[in-house]
């Protein structure tokens, strides 16, 4: 099970999947978020096809990287890179937030194997991963524990009370990723509840720091490399991000946080990424290989 | 609690409409209430955790902005810094949606806010599982428990948009700290701008006194639904809206016992300590009759619609009926 | 829940020293519960927030150091990090005051630990008035209403020393979330090393048909002392020690109505959705009897010594005895 | 109501009879904490009979300073300060922890005229505050706003999110007092959970930070002073004190953290402050004065 490292194009094609799994998902259920599921694409499509060491095949496997996201609603993205890892079938994205459906609006272990903790509650991530962390280390596991957190999010002071935990206790398997897109519900992060010097505040808390564009995958594959060769301290990267990125009428603009284009808007949003709704739509439904190799990936287009 | 609950009428209006009910928004009554209170009272502040649109607060904020405190994801924070401000005079009303606002800051609910004795006022949004597609963490059911257990609190679960609005007003005029849940999805509207509201007071929608039908939020619509059905097959049920679930109207209750002699219980919350636990615990100890609770049966939400859930959980007007059903066979047997 | 509840006689020993009886503390039973643990599960880690002493965690920690795990004063990072510790197959015991345990951390208990499914074992220390000195602030008095009403929460409060030992090693059997409350100060031993304890099944420890007194924790001492002073008014009693909360024996509290026609229950607690509520909500739905709930009634606790408060707040065994009183009055009535 | 500003000398004569307070209380409820009471003294003296303006004559006086201790637990110095600073009489110490007194355990507001806001659970102390200073601007009252917050206390989250918001919300009327003793209740705060560096998350958090020996009277002075020029920003006094400050065999000792000293142990440290149990419960029993004021004060010995 090793990790997949995919190549850069390989990458890049990915998270353009993604995009458009997002836009589509989100068009079908009419309920669910855009914003921050854009903004975290590129660094998460890196984090899945390439960085970490995961086998959808056996979620159990205990040679496993550990990958939780604290912000439990960016479920879109969180969905469709496990659909395109591999974890479930494509079409399954189509039933978000359905009844139905297995994709519940913030990620439940219960119903979508290979969440490895429920979410959904801002905050409590970082801790969860703490525990993994310091339990792997315990087991003597080489497995690397990956937290992505939001921005806004910084502001809940359990994430403090973690950060403090884990310098304390020198979890170098542990990487976390903010994703850093400068917004939040209710508007900008500066203007709600101001959260800089960021960087600042994680180092006075024991962390190495690494500032990257969240959107530049090999900026973001060094600052994964370089967490990695880390010792005696985690790691936080921060991506600076643009939230809504990849949709020129979403980019940057807090009101997207919450909510899902209308038809009209996915339409359009598909067309800027190369395809359209109803193609795109047929591709989850039609697409149901499991497995994504270096050697098979790409076979959907 | 010591003179008569009154029984008032539903009013014409919504009951003559109750297959075709208006619908409204709960979280919009909170956020007209608020509104009014802005201009009447100079010391209300509103507070939010990031979440000014989805609990309405925005109405307060932007016309009051001065008064409007953005306190970022941190309801700790937010319920201390509430009491700080009530601690000074002022009559601080936060907002966030209910799973936190009863659960991340309990601590400081119990603590700084109930044991001071605090005028705080906390608005709980999302409140039941007709918050719809967001899921199971975002579906506060836990509230009405974990709140009543706490000492000085009153705890209000209103009905409708109308409602809402008034319990939002009254709240200011209670010295103590209130918690009041409301929800996210239009629901039906059961009273009117003129139905009597008093914190602590039953209202009787319908009489009946073959069984009772006590229920609260969007359960009271339920509620006249399935009297309204069980009506047609001759038994007379009693609607009790229980808005105010802490203090509870134990003598609104009492009566409903003694009278009716089978009481069910309708609420969108989970079935452990909730509004059945409350009145069941007053039935036993002033008249026993039987009792049967409708109620989410220990079970967390989950993504869907808001009817779709209402019917997967078992808390639609049929269930209702159903358990009437069972409760008066008990009654007999 | 199915199968008969085991009627059981209170062992021998304590019985008969019902005036005198050995007093220990239950938190040396969750102190030497995971003693045992530690010996014989390898995947049994225990958390602890700055409390090692009080919570008596500290046995494991000098023992086991490398499983134990100090967190600091963060109840909030130690619920999250035990579920992340259960993720992958350990099982992690924490510990605080159960006023913390319950509340500080509630939102991670419900949506990280519970709604997870996650096996993390809480333990709730200094549960109750009888705390003493420390006050309100330390003394837990919701936990049964806040821990009751979340789904997968199994909920324990053991009646003394051995009963504590026993449920805190039974908790490591259950691949679900549990919460354990215990006290501080000693209590009377009611138990001895030989009494089962199965988790969900209540004890009846002594029997009795004409009114049945429902305890759990110190209660079920103060219980039995009322039992044998009704006794020698003619009165029999059936005494049952109601150690789980939640799933709650429906079986057992159903042939108490059935049998006795008339309950009081007895807790060291809230009467709002607390034992008295749970039972409550029993009674109502299979055999609504007479019922009066010995319970602190809705007011925070204060400092004091343990005897002077629960004295003061009306739940010594003279309280259970009135409360038996007027049951029987309305049983009759 | 003026602000007191006692000499140098009686304020350390003050902080000599409230040591004696703390042990004498203790010696007398044999329950409750001796090591934070003591390392709070110094500071806590300068506070309540130099720096603060408060007036216990008149408890709702708009034009006080508000003061809150965040750590409940070291209500002994808590009540020692109010009772030598007029808030009720001397001899109601003696009453500390019964159930027949007017003094809790923890602080609680409708059991003891004075304290603004009950408290005993860490970490929400500074919330409070943060709401009374942002209030009182809002009033444009010139009152001032302490917060005495402990060491250990820092691991609570829920501080890092009152001080995101003081910082965000410029409350320069807002002044934090940390009572760095290095321990808590399971050992030193470094091994427990470590918090350092302490200055630097502060900073980081957008405060001005002002390093001081918490014992130092005329050093606190000048901190005080320091945090009242300071303008745009909440200040927090990191005060370097020795648990159990002033009683030879309680300095520096974690163990002492939470518990009372025997009688004996009482009359070895009453000593130490130059009394006895006997005469100084006499003191406290007989000293009725409620008043403290610049020319009337000192009256007891
Ligand atoms: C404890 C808690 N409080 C509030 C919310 C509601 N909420 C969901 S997302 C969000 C904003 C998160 O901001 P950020 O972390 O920047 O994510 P982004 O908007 O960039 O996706 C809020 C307040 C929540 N889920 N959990
Ligand atoms: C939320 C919460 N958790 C735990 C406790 C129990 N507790 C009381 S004091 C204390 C240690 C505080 O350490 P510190 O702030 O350094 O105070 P010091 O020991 O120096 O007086 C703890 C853990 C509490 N009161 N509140
Ligand atoms: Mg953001
Ligand atoms: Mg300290």
């Amino acid at each position: 099970m090793p990790r997949l490292q995919l190549s850069l194009d390989e990458l890049r094609e990915r998270a353009l999947f993604v995009r458009r799994d997002i836009i589509t998902l989100l068009a079908r259920s009419q309920s669910g978020h855009s914003g921050g599921p854009l903004s975290s694409t590129d660094f998460g499509t890196a984090l899945f096809f390439h960085e970490m060491d995961v086998n959808p095949e056996r979620l159990d496997d205990p040679g496993r990287d550990l990958w939780h996201f604290s912000i439990g609603h960016v479920t879109p993205v969180i969905y469709s890179l496990m659909a395109e890892r591999g974890y479930f079938p494509l079409v399954d994205l189509l039933g978000f937030r359905q009844f139905k459906g297995h994709l519940q609006g913030h990620p439940s272990k219960h119903d979508t194997p290979g969440i490895e903790v429920s979410a959904g509650s801002l905050g409590q991530g970082l801790s969860v991963c703490c525990g993994m962390a310091y339990g792997s280390r315990f087991d003597r596991s080489t497995r690397r524990v990956y937290c992505v957190m939001g921005d806004g999010e910084q502001q809940e002071g359990q994430i403090w009370e973690a950060s403090m935990f884990a310098a304390h206790y020198k979890l170098d398997n542990l990487c976390a990723v903010i994703d850093y897109n400068r917004k939040q519900i209710d508007g900008d992060v500066q203007d709600v509840l101001g959260i800089a010097p960021l960087a600042d505040k994680w180092r006075a808390f024991g962390w190495h720091v690494v500032e990257v564009d969240g959107h530049d995958i090999p900026g973001v594959l060094a600052a994964f490399d370089e967490a990695r060769a880390t010792k005696g301290k985690p790691t936080v990267i921060l991506a600076h991000t643009v939230m809504g990125k990849g949709i020129s009428f979403m980019e940057d603009d807090y009101k997207w946080h919450g909510v899902p284009p209308s038809v009209e808007q996915a339409e359009k949003a598909l067309a800027e990424l190369g395809t359209s709704l109803a193609s795109w739509t047929r591709r989850l439904e039609t697409h149901t290989a499991r497995a994504v190799t270096p050697s098979a990936n790409g076979g959907a287009s | 609690m010591s003179q008569p609950t009154p029984v008032m009428p539903a009013p014409e209006a919504p009951v003559k409409s109750l297959a075709k009910p208006e619908m409204k928004r709960t979280r919009e009554g909170f956020g007209h209430g608020l509104l009014e209170l802005g201009e009447k009272r100079p010391n209300v502040f509103v507070l939010v955790g990031d979440l000014s649109g989805s609990t309405n607060v925005s109405f307060f904020a932007e016309k009051f902005p001065d008064r409007f405190l953005q306190i970022g994801i941190a309801e700790q924070n937010m319920m201390c810094v509430a009491a700080g401000l009530a601690a000074l005079g002022k009559i601080p009303y936060l907002a966030t949606y209910g799973a936190f606002a009863s659960c991340r800051s309990a601590d400081q609910m119990r603590v700084t806010v109930a044991y001071t004795d605090l005028p705080v006022k906390i608005g709980g949004a999302h409140g039941g599982i007709s918050v719809g597609p967001d899921g199971a963490t975002h579906q506060a059911m836990e509230e009405i428990a974990i709140v009543r257990s706490i000492p000085n609190m009153k705890l209000i679960v209103p009905c409708d948009y109308w409602e809402t609005k008034k319990a939002t007003i009254a709240m200011a005029d209670d010295p103590h700290p209130n918690y009041i849940r409301f929800g996210r999805e239009p629901v039906p509207v059961v009273t009117d701008a003129n139905t009597p509201f008093t914190l602590g007071k039953a209202n009787v929608l319908r009489e009946g006194k073959d069984i009772a039908l006590i229920a609260c939020g969007v359960m009271v619509y339920e509620a006249l639904v399935a009297a309204d059905a069980l009506a047609e097959r001759g038994i007379q049920a009693r609607v009790v809206n229980m808005h105010t679930l802490k203090p509870i109207d134990v003598d609104a209750i009492e009566r409903a016992a003694r009278e009716c002699g089978a009481i069910v219980t309708a609420e969108e919350h989970q079935v452990n300590g909730g509004l059945g636990g409350a009145v069941a615990e007053v039935v036993v100890r002033t008249h026993p009759v039987p009792m049967e609770l409708v109620a989410v049966h220990d079970r967390f939400g989950r993504s869907g619609k808001q009817e779709e859930l209402m019917a997967a959980f078992g808390i639609k007007s049929p269930d209702v009926i159903a358990a009437a059903e069972r409760a008066l066979r008990r009654k007999k047997g």
